[in-house]
């Protein structure tokens, strides 16, 4: 906590008063392969302002209560995708969630690693199978006919049918909430049907069926129970599961 | 462990990615490696858009789009980078069209495009419509699109690889040393192409709208070897970022009509620039907050923000075109534009300097032409000179595909012809040192209250406003953290994730950022684009147009040598004059 | 995943319901025997599970079948499932209203 | 597409309808069971007790071959969807190719034999 306090005290004494802090514990499940033979909680105790990141919290912890502290982030604003964590049970961004949502003062906020990832350390999970089942949906364009001189025309409203899929940061919350994806991995999970339905529904691409095949596999949109974890764990707002729907549909209409 | 490929690619954000792409694409084989996964690169969170002279929308050529570049970066820009660039954008463009990239479109279905602060038509005319967007979240479909296809081509990517040591003997560069996070590590890459493309450093600022992880490893690294960093005292402060946050609202805001107000409610920004006012350039409207908050009349719990005023728009823009920042504003802010005014204040947003290269990316070792065989540099981290004093919004994303591009076309081709080159003797033994080192500290320091001091002393001694006293006073500071450093420690003992080892080094990594920039900044004695002096506060083209070298003095620690380069005042088909800088 | 529970509840119960209907072939001594097991509160109280798991799993069931066939179907979601719970527990109460005083009064 | 590597694999990318099939059986076998299922409960257990349900009572619907065969399309149906539906599960959590394989091979025989035996009760009346 000493720590804490020399954060505070560099700022001028007005602004001091004027803030009200609350004084939060953050209780953190920690694993270090290393040490451990399995997970065990840990609590810190935090000063936190109401419009603090989770995120912040937590990097108070590492830089002034224990450097070993590990877990991924990068651009503090919900872009890149890396800090997905288990926040007072949920998936979230911990660089979009902010303290005031998830705690009062006196009050206890839990963070766990995302489940059904391997834990390699702390809050980091191993990614490698989320980006391969990532890679198996063929997640890039193909056109293989000779393009124009300038762009290829495409409507407004062609571009729109993009718009929601294209926004995923591949932050992998909605994959890792899915039951149907903690109980069997090899279920490719709602993060790559939303990148296959990106692609599906480009009026450019020239794969629609062999994407279509894919989706059919019994990996693939036939296993989603429609669940709805993962709509509501993810942080840019994509109606993921009715995307599904739309690519089970596409695929039954086009075997049909 | 050891490696070899004909090319590597450090860095995976927009540059790397490309250059990864048409590297490939040059039957050469190919490795990426990146400190963060791909996709998770900050070139994601870029909004605005990418600037090429299509004419989707009003007529445009690229000879107005390299004006306007020139006249942006204060003079101080390569015109022969600029014209290359404004003529290479529009195929980079279409090209990044025919990948997948989802831009929007044209009610006729061409990429649609709008306008951007500092980009005109007919030489400064008028405002027109040059930046290619793909809703306000274009360089996050860049990098997907990039990586994607990437993917496509089967690029080998090595990542949370950390690269910590650039091998170069002799002029020639032959691999790097990379640190992998997973495992503690340590890979030697035997190459006979390296391509750098690590992003910029705005971390060593307080208030910036870059990521935690944007630390200018790879300039620090070249920067250590003896080598230069050019122009590095060319800073872009954004006028607007969030209070505190410093996370980027668009320019695009005040281009919808967003004023800029201070705690009385006042449009200040009509004091200094009575004609277009809040639409100036970043460089300007930046200064002007700052003035507003150092004469008291800011806004916030501090005074620290001025407001940005959205209530006078209809809903539909606010929460249509201006959708993510609206967004921003209520996640972080708690605040609904709609109704309330935004504080903001000015964020450290991009490096205009950097590490230098010729016009294909070939690292520069002087400024009379000296370069390093086999080594090539695009993206942020780099310095061509496209942005001179002062970055035009937009070009940054159109910086990163063109000459990520060359960089990758011409290291293939160089790979190529040449054989491999010999390994130094023991590769790893720098790197090995600099753990050593880190881990055998006394650790009475703690690295995260090094780094907030030099975050803060930075910004307010290197920040937007300078001056000789501050900036000396800064040089002292930096020399204290410096030997400060040298005390820190990394307790984690741990091979696996040390998350704590890597923060540590890359803490170091920006001290000598610091360093470079405080430096340059100090010896340039006039005012010019981003970089303005209390002290000199006017334009010296006789004696200044010219570029900064910073050179580490690998005897004296904590000196910097400082050289020059000349500005190519003259593109190949087109040069503009200096002239005084008004809009 | 309740729907899953009750789907796989009601076809265990399905198996066990052939096996004491289709009893009869053996006799109606026999077919007796196992339904008078039946009048084992246990088994009672099970009923009134059973049949609120039929209907939250039909209803529930319809609902997926609306979110799979129409877009309407995904954004109404939510209301849809409060009106199958509604469903479910109103026929679950109405089950126990007309068994309970079986149970109770015996018959 | 990417590469297979191994018979499975091969087998998982070779392109089948089966999951698709059953998929739509599924939604199809649900909207029947509905009416089935609903009106079965209403009419044997809600409308009479299930204690009510004595021998001659049912020998004495079943005597009528439409009730007959109401309640074969029930058995039949029920079970085709309620066997297919548990597959999912097994699939799901049963994640060792071996287990899954034995699992469903009893799983599928102990349904097989219920269908056998209803449907000769049915029928034997
Ligand atoms: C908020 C924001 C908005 C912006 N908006 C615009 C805009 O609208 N238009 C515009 O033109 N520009 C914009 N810019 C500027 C532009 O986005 C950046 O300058 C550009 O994306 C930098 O790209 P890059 O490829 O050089 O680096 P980055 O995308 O930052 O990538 C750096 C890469 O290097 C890797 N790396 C770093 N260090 C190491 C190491 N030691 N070892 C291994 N790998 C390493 C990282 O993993 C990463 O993959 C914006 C910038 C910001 C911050
Ligand atoms: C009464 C009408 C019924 C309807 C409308 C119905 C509808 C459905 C639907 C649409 C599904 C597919 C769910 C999905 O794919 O996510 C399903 C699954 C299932 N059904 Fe039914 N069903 C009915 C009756 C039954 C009966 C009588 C049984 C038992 C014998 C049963 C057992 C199951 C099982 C076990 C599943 C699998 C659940 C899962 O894996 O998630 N259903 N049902
Ligand atoms: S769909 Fe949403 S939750 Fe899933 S990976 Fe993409 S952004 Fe994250
Ligand atoms: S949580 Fe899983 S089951 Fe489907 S709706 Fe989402 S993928
Ligand atoms: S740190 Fe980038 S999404 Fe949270």
């Amino acid at each position: 906590m000493t720590q804490t306090q020399h954060e505070t005290s560099t700022a001028p004494a007005a602004a001091q008063q004027a803030l009200p802090m609350l004084h939060i514990k953050v209780k953190i499940l920690r694993f270090d392969p290393e040490k451990d033979r399995k997970a065990h909680w840990e609590t810190y105790a935090i000063d936190a302002q109401a419009g603090d990141r989770v995120l912040d919290v937590i990097n108070e912890v590492k830089w002034y209560h224990d450097h070993s502290l590990t877990f991924r982030r990068s651009c503090m604003h919900g872009i890149c995708g890396s800090d997905a964590m288990l926040i007072n049970g949920r998936n979230r961004l911990a660089c979009k969630t902010l303290v005031r949502d998830v705690a009062k003062d006196g009050g206890t906020i839990t963070v766990e690693p995302i489940r059904g990832l391997k834990v390699e350390k702390d809050l980091l999970v191993d990614m490698e199978p989320f980006f391969d089942s990532y890679k198996a949906i063929m997640p890039y364009f193909i056109n293989e006919s000779p393009a124009p001189a300038a762009e290829r025309i495409q409507s407004e409203e062609e571009a729109e049918r993009m718009a929601q899929s294209s926004n995923c940061i591949l932050c992998a919350c909605c994959t890792t909430s899915c039951p149907i994806f903690w109980v069997n991995g090899s279920y490719l999970g709602p993060a790559s049907i939303v990148q296959a339905h990106r692609f599906i529904f480009d009026s450019r691409d020239e794969a629609t069926q062999q994407r279509l095949n894919i989706m059919n596999q019994n990996t693939g949109v036939w296993r989603c129970r429609t669940a709805y974890n993962c709509t509501e764990a993810c942080p840019r707002d994509i109606p993921i599961t009715q995307l599904i729907e739309e690519v089970k549909r596409a695929v039954m209409y086009q075997q049909a | 462990m050891q490696h070899r490929y004909d090319v590597l690619v450090i860095g995976a954000g927009g540059a790397g990615l490309m250059a990864a792409l048409y590297a490939a694409k040059g039957n050469v084989s190919v490795a990426c490696i990146s400190k963060l996964y791909p996709t998770r690169s900050h070139t994601g969170a870029a909004q605005g858009g990418i600037g090429a002279a299509l004419g989707n929308v009003a007529e445009d050529h690229w000879e107005w789009h390299m004006f306007d570049t020139v006249k942006g970066g204060d003079y101080l820009t390569d015109q022969d980078a600029a014209e290359v660039f404004s003529k290479d954008i529009i195929d980079a463009v279409y090209e990044l069209e025919h990948m997948g990239l989802p831009f929007s479109r044209t009610p006729e279905g061409k990429i649609a495009q709008r306008k951007f602060g500092g980009h005109t038509r007919e030489f400064g005319k008028a405002a027109v419509e040059r930046s290619c967007y793909a809703k306000d979240r274009t360089g996050h479909m860049i990098l997907q699109t990039l990586y994607q296809q990437n993917v496509k081509e089967g690029t080998k990517f090595f990542n949370e690889f950390h690269v910590t040591d650039l091998l170069i003997e002799d002029g020639r560069c032959r691999g790097v040393v990379a640190y992998e996070l997973a495992t503690g590590e340590i890979h030697t890459f035997h190459a006979k192409a390296v391509i750098l493309a690590a992003g910029g450093y705005g971390r060593i600022f307080k208030i910036t709208s870059n990521a935690l992880t944007l630390t200018g490893d790879l300039m620090s690294i070249y920067y250590r070897k003896g080598l230069p960093l050019e122009d590095m005292e060319f800073y872009q402060f954004h006028p607007t970022g969030l209070a505190k946050l410093g996370i980027l609202v668009t320019e695009g805001i005040r281009g919808e009509g967003g004023i800029l107000r201070n705690d009385s409610g006042e449009r200040f920004m009509e004091r200094y620039a009575p004609t277009i006012k809040d639409l100036a350039p970043r460089d300007i409207v930046s200064r002007s907050i700052i003035s507003e908050i150092r004469e008291g009349r800011g806004v916030g719990r501090d005074k620290d923000a001025v407001n940005i005023d959205l209530t006078h728009l209809p809903r539909e823009v606010i929460e249509g075109k201006l959708a993510e920042i609206t967004d921003l504003a209520r996640t972080y802010l708690g605040m609904d534009p709609v109704k309330d005014l935004v504080p903001v204040q000015p964020t450290a947003h991009y490096a205009m300097g950097g590490i230098p290269t010729d016009l294909n990316g070939l690292c520069l070792s002087d400024g009379n032409g000296g370069s390093i065989e086999g080594l090539y540099a695009a993206g942020e981290q780099a310095c061509v000179s496209l942005h001179g004093a002062n970055r035009l919004g937009t070009n940054s994303l159109g910086d990163l595909v063109v000459f990520g591009r060359r960089a990758g076309i011409y290291a293939a081709q160089y790979a190529r012809q040449v054989e491999f080159p010999d390994l130094p003797d023991d590769p790893q033994r720098d790197t090995k040192d600099m753990f050593d080192g880190l881990r055998s500290g006394s650790g009475k320091e703690n690295p995260a209250l090094i780094r907030k001091e030099m975050q803060e002393s930075m910004m307010n001694n290197v920040g937007i406003f300078r001056n000789g006293p501050d900036m000396e006073k800064q040089v002292e500071i930096l020399k204290e953290l410096k030997s400060r450093y040298q005390d820190v420690n990394v307790g984690d003992p741990s091979l696996r994730y040390n998350s704590e080892l890597i923060e540590v080094m890359e803490l170091g990594f920006m001290l000598d950022c610091a360093e470079a920039m405080t430096a340059s900044a100090l010896n340039r004695t006039e005012s010019r684009g981003a970089h303005d002096r209390a002290d000199y506060h006017t334009r010296d083209d006789v004696n200044w147009l010219k570029h900064t070298m910073a050179y580490k003095d690998l005897d004296r620690p904590g000196n910097v040598l400082i050289g020059y380069k000349d500005v190519a005042l003259k593109g190949f088909t087109r040069a503009f004059e200096p002239k005084a800088r008004v809009y | 995943m309740l729907h899953r529970l009750s789907g796989i509840a009601i076809l265990a119960y399905l198996l066990i319901h052939v096996f004491s209907i289709g009893s009869f072939i053996f006799g109606e001594r026999f077919y007796m025997a196992i339904h008078e097991t039946y009048d084992w509160p246990v088994f009672r109280i099970g009923l009134v599970f059973i049949t609120a798991g039929v209907v939250y799993h039909a209803f529930n069931g319809l609902r997926i079948i609306v979110m799979d066939f129409t877009g309407a179907g995904v954004a109404y979601q939510r209301q849809m499932w409060y009106a199958v719970m509604v469903l479910t527990v109103i026929s679950g109460l109405y089950a126990a209203w007309t068994l309970l005083p079986r149970l109770l009064g015996g018959y | 597409m990417i590469r297979a590597r191994t018979f499975i694999d091969a087998k998982q990318q070779s392109h089948s309808n089966a999951e698709l099939n059953w998929w739509i059986f599924m939604r199809i076998s649900g909207l029947i069971l509905v009416f089935l299922v609903l009106g079965h409960i209403y009419m044997t257990f809600i409308q009479v007790s299930e204690s009510d349900a004595t021998f001659t009572a049912v020998v004495g619907k079943l005597a009528n071959p439409a009730w007959k065969f109401y309640d074969w399309l029930i058995l039949a149906l029920a079970l085709m969807h309620g066997t297919n539906g548990a597959r999912y599960s097994i699939e799901d959590y049963i994640r060792t190719r071996p287990n899954r394989a034995w699992v469903k091979g009893v799983f599928y025989t102990v349904v097989a034999l219920v269908f056998a035996f209803g449907t000769i009760g049915l029928f034997s009346i």
